[in-house]
């Protein structure tokens, strides 16, 4: 138990603190497939650092909401992190909350991320929180669309059952899990304001979503929200990984797999990010309007693959 | 099923009624105090409260302590009120004492503004209201029943018209009352099928009686239609967003949080205790109806600009999911799964139990604001969090909980009940197995779009910057209400808390109905209704990790760096001339909603011309329905009424053949 | 088989008060219409009589007496005075026309017949073929009500309903108990009265007897 | 010994009124005699729960509990109009629409009116019964056209015309009646006595007696008000002073389907078969359901109420058509709740057009504002007829519908449609008169509401708790009506 603690904590610190690193590498490929020179792969620890040395501005009508909402956002990404199987399996968090609950805590910190935004009360802040609510309403169900598949398959809300399921039972080819698969992708593409649907790295109100609703953020709490949504990225990624190839991550208590287990991780991570990286460069960012048609059909990609597995799997 | 439990002489069931009387005392005593205010807000209503807290009492006695039932000596000649008190009528009057006791104490507060004489008259109806709502939980035969649920009825309408110069609320009590007593008579027939002949009505007898399938769904589809024109069900749901936005905010909280909930009493006692055959497709339409309802009502929640009439719609939707989860239960249990049943149940009364905990708070934190400033369109409100925070801070726990959030309580009946979907694999039906699941998907759905609803409610009210100068003003609400809010965020927290004891607790009822009790296969932190292996949830874990986190960042942060902070203006984007007015109105939030789901709404728009010296924008989107089914139906009775007053045609020769063609008629007929 | 001659003289009568309300269907005048009036009271009175003396029934004396005091004597008299008074003898046009009213009426009587034939058959008085015309009677009058659109021909041919009642209690059943006649007639004497108070009335208000001044009432 | 008394004290009333004629307290001379009659009616009702049935005066006249219960209702609604008419008239004189002399007519005639109808109750001959029925009718005559304006002369006169030409049927169907019963129990007195007719029914022809039950139903049908004979029924109630409205729907109603059902049981004894039932269920559903549309299209508030009074009369002539001992039974207690509720609420109507001038709905508004107790009075009267409990008028309803779903579904969703209509229209409308704002200035005088509140509370109290003597009574009764 003792050790399973241990465990968790090191692997929510590593998470904690590689997930930077991934927001950096996807930077640096993505600047690399635009034939741009690419900044540092540690940029964004840089950008922390001096973020976290800033005095605070604030608007004079901010309120206290204002303030907590960054601790809030930061600590509900921490959890999502410690709760996913990055490298070892069935850790004591995982018990605390199963996929459900995992959409859960993720709306609560995009809930908090909302109303914050909507404090201050220049338009770009209630702007952007209501494209984020819009996006996330069809987001949500249709994540939990995709658990609901995986857990049809392994008769279980539990990610580290349907990890077990997924990866330590004997192989099979599940049709359905490639439907969810691509709905997936779509998701955490929109959940993490990337490109087709939202553009990380502009500002121009007509098209901005996250980025409005943090426009008036700086310093510390600027910081842990874009530490925030560099743990939103990786957690997705694991959550990926976990979901669609888990092959790799340490069993229950097996330590000696776990060097085995970082490894892989890692390696799976850098080619999800190239990937993402890539996609990122060939689409186009839709027009708003377009957002909810690319979500509705990850909303039915992820319906269909579950139907596709009452049809052709039990 | 009920049989089993031996019938005590006395038991609970003589305290349940004696908080009755105590409060139809209290009613009437208001009369006499027409000249005293001091003593009507700051006496009365307080004692109604200890009432409330009694009835939970009791409720609480119920569940554990076997029925126990008693016969008045009124009712009617063959036919005196039994009144019986099973663990069902005792949660659910744990449920009504809960909230009412939070909601009371809170208009003791409320109603201190108003003037002794209309207020005598409101204590009254408040007080029948509560002491209807009791008996209804209580009845035991079909009359008693009946003139319970109606004198519910009648004193929350008088309640509703508490403002009666105004037409829209008039009108809005009309219909309440018009629907309200159409429901009535379908469930006087519905009674009628089920009684056992001879003018006996007492549910005993309901109970033993045999009834063939076809009689059996009539009464069933009676009793879906009775009780859910109460209920606020598509298509029945038209006078909700009328009437409970029309009440005094106590009242609509009443209204939505608790006496919805009889509605969904009724259904479960009627279907799962007196009719003795229940048939698979009853469940199947359940569920359907639900989900629309569930579904209809968030859409129109989210396009809604009036405060009170967005939580009457978001009041339907959640009463769709209960309905919903209804219908799964009784799926599983025709399917004789009865342990599925006996967790979906769960989720069902966990549900009820939180929506009157966190609508009842929702709708009290809306009358703080419009004691605060007198607006109900949140068009003119904003920036409110800084002059009211205690209101601010309770509503935001309200408007988590709704919004199905982790750790507070909205979210957990939503977790069961998505893990009830989840196990319809499980069914023996070919194709149900396959398209309940798609169902899951519009409860999520529905779910999300709550947040989103949520947000733009305490977004618009509280945040952002007042839209209004006389909003500085805005004043903090007085100390009973405060009390009031939090007795139900308490309420809201500790639901989502301790899921495992409440579910425990929940066991005597759900083996009432389904003979099952749901297992939880965990610890008593942990919640793992079917199998630790299959789903588990921590709130507790959960919620020490993130307030851990929390704290530890904040220290961190503190002591790594600084906590220095400047003061500026916000960030106007190279336009110098922004005022509050230029955030988004309620009308805007809602607008991407409107756009993808304008096939529901009747939109009516009215956008200034460029010209105009002093521009305004009205918009508006309708229930369609109210287009679709009830205004034909309005029409068909005018002409079919015009038809009939040809008859009356004023000359005395035609009144006279009618008389000999009906004498002629009857002869012929009776002679042949 | 041969009746005894005055039960012949009573079918007689019996066809003549049918004659007498078809003969008041088709008239025109009030003037006339009272006179017919009073004469199918007094064939009524002397068919009572003669059932009466037939059957010695004695107090079928009274109600004949009553029925030649009131129908023949004091109301054709009252009406006499009321439509001199009010000078409304005129042609008065029924609703429908005539012939059309003679045609439905010839329709009623063999209705009547048809319905009074069963009955017959188990009566045991001596009249009883004529229960069929005392009903044809009372349809005609009825229809007489419905075709005049005047008050006073109206009235007339309510009594003339009353007539064939009458004519259906004495003749089917030798009259009904004396009691019940004597309140009967009394009715009727007190009707008669209010309806003389009423026509005034209207007179005085609508200053005419015609009726279709009185259709104000009646659904917008 | 009562029953003389019972019958006497209106009959001399009436003869005293018209003598004393417009001297002073002739209101309260009125309501004397009315309480006198009252009294005597509770001796009575008093007497028979003692000793069962019983027959007086060699058999003409019989009481049993069926009849006694309605002559103690009529007795107690004649009182408390009286009392209500007191105030009343006296306005309507101020208002200059009564004279002394009209006014003595009025008190005159109120009391043969009353003394007529407890005859046809007490009597036990068919054929009187039927003169006191014509005599009801001729008493109420003069009173619907009080007011000497054309449409009271108008409504009174199509009052008249109809119910003569009805009781003329009914006396055709009693001439029948007696045709048969003298075969059985040979010419003379005798043979119309009920109590004989009653013995003997089993042996009645049955086609003469289902030919005398059509005269009877359509002649008696007349006056209860029943599709389509119901037209003079709206015109009589709207124009006629409000206490006669009262009585007219309140209690003349109740003693013509008395006599219908006196006759049913004749009958249903002589066919054996349930013709009877059926005809009266079918008069009662189209009753109903024609109603309830009529309802929507009024805007004159005593018409309505007339009307709404069609509709209950409708479902009571229903529930005993349908018989067996529950249903009896609800239509039993939907007479007295109705007769209660209806003149109640027609009181509070009268105070109400009177303070405003007008019968017409749109002009009276606000009543709660100005005179709160007609107001709330106007209200619950509403509430109460409109079949909501915790008031009496639901008990009945509960029961009549309940054993229609049980017994002929097939009428239930007549009754549904018709009951939400009805509801729809008439607390649509009397809402605005009670709620909202007014201009209206307040009454000059102080309205008598005591009859109001006192029938309100009578039916309240019957919703909840019916004493066992009188739920009894309802019993013996309905076993009497063939339950």
């Amino acid at each position: 138990m003792s050790t399973g603690i241990l465990l968790q904590l090191a692997q929510s610190l590593l998470a904690i603190l590689l997930a930077p690193l991934l927001m950096g590498w996807v930077n640096q490929c993505r600047a690399w497939l635009q034939g741009r020179s690419a900044p540092p792969i540690t940029q964004p620890y840089r950008t922390l650092r001096k973020l976290f040395h800033k005095d605070a501005v604030i608007a004079h009508n901010a309120s206290p909401l204002f303030r907590f909402a960054p601790y809030m956002i930061f600590a509900c990404m921490a959890l999502a992190a410690g709760i996913v199987p990055t490298i070892a399996n069935d850790l004591p968090f995982s018990p605390a909350a199963d996929v459900i609950a995992l959409v859960g805590i993720f709306a609560l910190a995009r809930v908090f991320l909302a109303l914050a935004a909507m404090d201050i009360g220049s338009p770009f802040g209630t702007l952007g929180a209501r494209r984020e609510m819009l996006v996330s309403f069809l987001a949500e169900p249709a994540l939990l669309m995709v658990f609901f598949t995986a857990s049809f398959i392994a008769q279980s809300t539990e990610l580290p059952v349907i990890v077990q399921t997924l990866a330590h039972r004997e192989f099979a080819i599940y049709p359905s899990i490639s439907f969810a698969a691509v709905a997936f992708w779509m998701i955490s593409v929109a959940e993490n304001a990337r490109i087709p649907v939202d553009n990380p790295s502009t500002h121009l109100e007509l098209t901005m979503i996250h980025e409005a609703m943090i426009l008036e953020y700086s310093a510390r709490h600027l910081a842990l929200i874009e530490w925030a949504v560099a743990l939103k990225l990786f957690t997705y990624s694991t959550l990926g990984i976990a979901l669609f190839l888990p092959w790799g991550i340490a069993p229950q208590g097996d330590i000696a797999a776990l060097p085995l287990a970082l490894l892989v991780m890692i390696a799976k991570l850098l080619l999800g990010g190239a990937a993402l990286a890539f996609l990122e460069t060939i689409s186009a960012k839709v027009r708003l309007f377009r957002a909810p048609e690319f979500l509705g059909t990850a909303f039915l990609l992820a319906v269909l693959g579950m139907l596709i597995h009452f049809l052709l799997e039990v | 099923m009920t049989e089993s439990f031996p019938l005590l002489p006395d038991g609970p069931v003589q305290w349940a009624w004696g908080v009755v009387l105590f409060w139809l005392a209290l009613g009437f005593s208001a009369l006499l105090l027409q000249g005293s205010q001091r003593l009507l807000s700051r006496l009365v209503f307080p004692l109604g409260a200890l009432g409330a807290l009694g009835i939970a009492g009791v409720g609480a006695a119920g569940m554990v302590l076997p029925a126990s039932a008693v016969i008045l000596p009124i009712g009617l000649p063959d036919l005196p009120f039994h009144l019986r008190l099973d663990a069902l009528s005792a949660f659910f009057m744990v449920l009504l004492g809960g909230a009412s006791f939070g909601i009371t104490v809170y208009a003791s507060g409320y109603f201190r503004s108003m003037a002794a004489g209309p207020l005598a008259l409101l204590a009254l109806w408040y007080h029948l209201f509560l002491a209807g709502m009791v008996t209804v939980l209580l009845a035991d035969d079909a009359y008693a029943f009946m003139v319970a649920w109606e004198v519910m009825a009648l004193s929350s309408y008088f309640l509703v018209t508490t403002d009666h110069k105004v037409p829209e609320i008039r009108f809005a009590g009309f219909l309440y009352l018009l629907i309200a007593h159409v429901g009535a008579v379908a469930l006087l027939l519905a009674f009628g099928v089920l009684q056992g002949g001879h003018g006996d009505y007492t549910f005993d007898t309901m109970r033993l009686a045999e009834m063939t399938p076809f009689w059996a769904s009539v009464a069933y589809l009676l009793v879906l239609f009775g009780f859910g024109a109460k209920a606020g069900l598509v298509p029945m749901h038209v006078w909700l967003p009328e009437a409970h936005p029309a009440a005094p905010s106590p009242v609509s909280a009443l209204m939505s949080g608790v006496m919805l909930k009889t509605a969904i009493y009724g259904l479960l006692r009627v279907t799962f205790d007196l009719i003795n055959i229940q048939i698979g497709w009853w469940g199947t339409l359940a569920l359907a109806l639900g989900l629309i309802t569930a579904l209809y009502g968030v859409i129109f929640a989210a396009v809604q600009s009036d405060m009170k009439r967005l939580l009457a719609w978001s009041s339907i939707e959640n009463i769709g999911v209960i309905i919903a989860a209804f219908g799964l239960t009784l799926i599983f249990y025709t399917d004789g799964k009865g342990a599925l049943a006996a967790l979906t149940l769960t989720a069902l009364l966990y549900h009820a139990l939180n929506h009157a905990f966190f609508k009842g708070l929702l709708f009290v934190g809306t009358g703080s604001v419009l004691h605060a400033t007198g607006v109900r369109q949140m068009g003119h409100l904003g920036g409110l969090m800084r002059f009211m925070p205690w209101t601010a801070w309770l509503t935001l726990v309200g408007a988590l909980a709704i919004a199905g959030l982790p750790p507070l309580n909205g979210f957990v009946s939503e977790w069961l009940l998505l893990q009830a979907f989840l196990l319809t694999p499980g069914l023996s039906h070919p194709y149900l197995n396959m398209v309940i699941p798609v169902a899951a998907a519009i409860v999520a759905l529905a779910a999300a779009l709550a947040a989103y609803v949520m947000v733009k409610f305490f977004g618009v009210i509280f945040l952002g910057q007042p839209r209004d100068p006389a909003l500085h003003e805005a004043h903090e609400a007085s100390w009973p209400e405060r009390l009031g809010m939090l007795w139900l965020a308490a309420g809201c927290v500790l639901l989502g808390l301790f899921p495992a004891h409440v579910i425990g607790w929940l066991s005597p009822v759900v083996r009432l109905l389904t003979n099952q009790t749901l297992v939880n296969d965990g610890s008593w932190l942990t919640l793992a209704p079917v199998s630790a292996e299959r789903a588990s949830y921590a709130p507790l874990i959960f919620f020490a990790v993130v307030t851990g986190v929390v704290l530890l960042t904040y220290l961190w942060v503190r002591r790594v760096y600084h906590g220095r902070v400047r003061r500026s203006d916000p960030w106007d984007c190279g336009y110098p001339e922004q005022d509050a007015r230029m955030q988004d109105s309620a009308e805007g939030f809602g607008q991407p909603i409107r756009q993808i789901f304008e096939v529901f709404m009747k939109v009516e728009r009215e956008t200034p011309d460029p010209f105009d010296r002093n521009p305004r924008y009205r918009g508006a989107s309708l229930d369609k329905l109210w287009f679709i089914l009830y205004e034909p139906i309005e029409r068909v009775t005018g002409w079919l009424s015009q038809q009939a007053g040809r008859l009356q045609h004023g000359r005395i020769q035609w009144y006279l053949i009618y008389s000999f063609a009906t004498l002629i008629f009857l002869l012929v007929f009776t002679t042949r | 088989m041969t009746l005894a001659y005055h039960l012949q003289i009573v079918n007689l009568l019996a066809a003549l008060l049918l004659l007498i309300s078809f003969a008041m269907l088709s008239q025109r005048r009030v003037v006339a219409l009272v006179t017919l009036f009073a004469w199918q009271g007094a064939a009524l009175a002397t068919s009572t009589a003669i059932v009466a003396w037939s059957t010695d029934q004695h107090h079928l004396y009274y109600s004949a007496a009553l029925t030649l005091l009131l129908k023949v004597i004091a109301m054709p008299w009252y009406f006499y005075r009321l439509v001199r008074k009010l000078n409304v003898n005129r042609v008065v046009e029924p609703m429908i026309n005539i012939p059309t009213t003679m045609l439905i009426g010839i329709v009623l009587v063999i209705f009547a017949f048809n319905l009074a034939l069963p009955i017959s058959e188990i009566s045991g008085t001596v009249t009883r073929s004529t229960l069929g015309i005392a009903m044809a009677i009372v349809l005609l009058s009825f229809l007489m009500m419905i075709t005049r659109t005047k008050a006073i021909p109206q009235v007339i041919g309510f009594l003339a309903m009353e007539n064939g009642l009458f004519f259906a209690a004495t003749s089917a059943t030798y009259g009904m108990p004396l009691v019940v006649e004597l309140g009967v007639a009394l009715d009727v004497l007190v009707g008669v009265f209010v309806l003389g108070i009423f026509i005034f009335q209207i007179r005085e208000t609508f200053d005419s007897l015609d009726l279709k001044h009185m259709e104000k009432l009646r659904e917008k | 010994m009562e029953i003389f008394w019972l019958l006497g004290i209106p009959l001399a009333g009436g003869v005293f009124l018209a003598l004393w004629g417009s001297r002073r307290h002739a209101p309260e001379i009125n309501a004397l005699f009315s309480l006198a009659t009252l009294l005597a009616a509770a001796a009575l009702t008093h007497r028979i729960i003692e000793d069962g049935p019983m027959m007086v005066g060699a058999g003409w006249f019989f009481i049993d509990s069926f009849n006694v219960f309605l002559v103690a209702l009529t007795a107690f609604v004649a009182f408390t109009t009286a009392l209500f008419s007191r105030p009343y008239m006296r306005i309507e004189q101020e208002h200059g629409r009564l004279n002394d002399k009209r006014l003595r007519l009025y008190h005159s005639s109120y009391q043969i009116f009353i003394g007529a109808m407890l005859l046809a109750l007490t009597t036990n001959n068919m054929g009187i019964l039927w003169v006191a029925m014509e005599a009801a009718t001729l008493a109420t005559v003069l009173l619907v056209s009080l007011y000497r304006t054309p449409a009271s002369l108008e409504a009174a006169w199509k009052y008249f015309i109809l119910c003569g030409v009805g009781i003329a049927l009914a006396l055709f169907g009693t001439i029948l009646l007696y045709f048969a019963a003298e075969k059985i129990l040979g010419s003379g007195g005798t043979a119309l006595l009920w109590t004989h007719l009653n013995g003997v029914k089993a042996q009645l022809e049955p086609t003469v007696l289902s030919l005398a039950f059509v005269f009877l139903l359509v002649g008696y049908g007349t006056k209860v008000g029943l599709a389509p004979l119901h037209s003079w029924l709206p015109d009589a109630h709207a124009e006629g002073p409000t206490p006669v409205s009262a009585v007219l729907s309140g209690l003349l109603l109740n003693v013509a389907l008395y006599a219908v059902m006196r006759s049913k049981v004749l009958v249903d004894g002589a066919l054996g078969t349930d013709m009877a039932g059926n005809l009266m269920m079918g008069f009662g559903l189209f009753s109903v359901v024609l109603a309830a549309f009529m309802i929507k299209r009024q805007t004159d508030v005593k018409r309505m109420f007339a009307y709404s009074s069609i509709e209950h009369m409708g479902l009571i002539t229903f529930a005993f058509g349908m018989g067996g001992a529950v249903a009896n039974f609800a239509a039993l207690l939907h007479m007295t709740m109705h007769s209660l509720t209806k003149s109640a609420i027609f009181f509070a109507v009268g105070h109400a057009t009177q303070k405003a001038g007008t019968q017409l709905m749109d002009d009276i508004r606000g009543l709660i504002k100005t005179n709160p107790t007609i107001g709330w009075g106007l209200m619950l009267g509403t509430i109460a007829i409109l079949g909501v409990p915790p008031f009496g008028v639901f008990a009945s309803e509960f029961l009549i519908i309940t054993t229609a779903m049980h017994e002929h579904p097939w009428a239930t969703p007549f009754l549904l449609l018709a009951l939400g209509v009805a509801f729809a229209s008439i607390f649509g409308r009397v809402q605005p008169m009670v709620f909202g704002e007014t201009e209206l200035p307040r009454l000059p005088h102080q309205p008598a509401l005591a009859p109001v509140f006192l029938h309100l509370g009578l039916v309240l109290m019957l919703g909840l708790f019916i004493p066992p003597y009188l739920a009894d009574w309802y019993r013996q009764a309905a076993e009497l009506l063939g339950g």
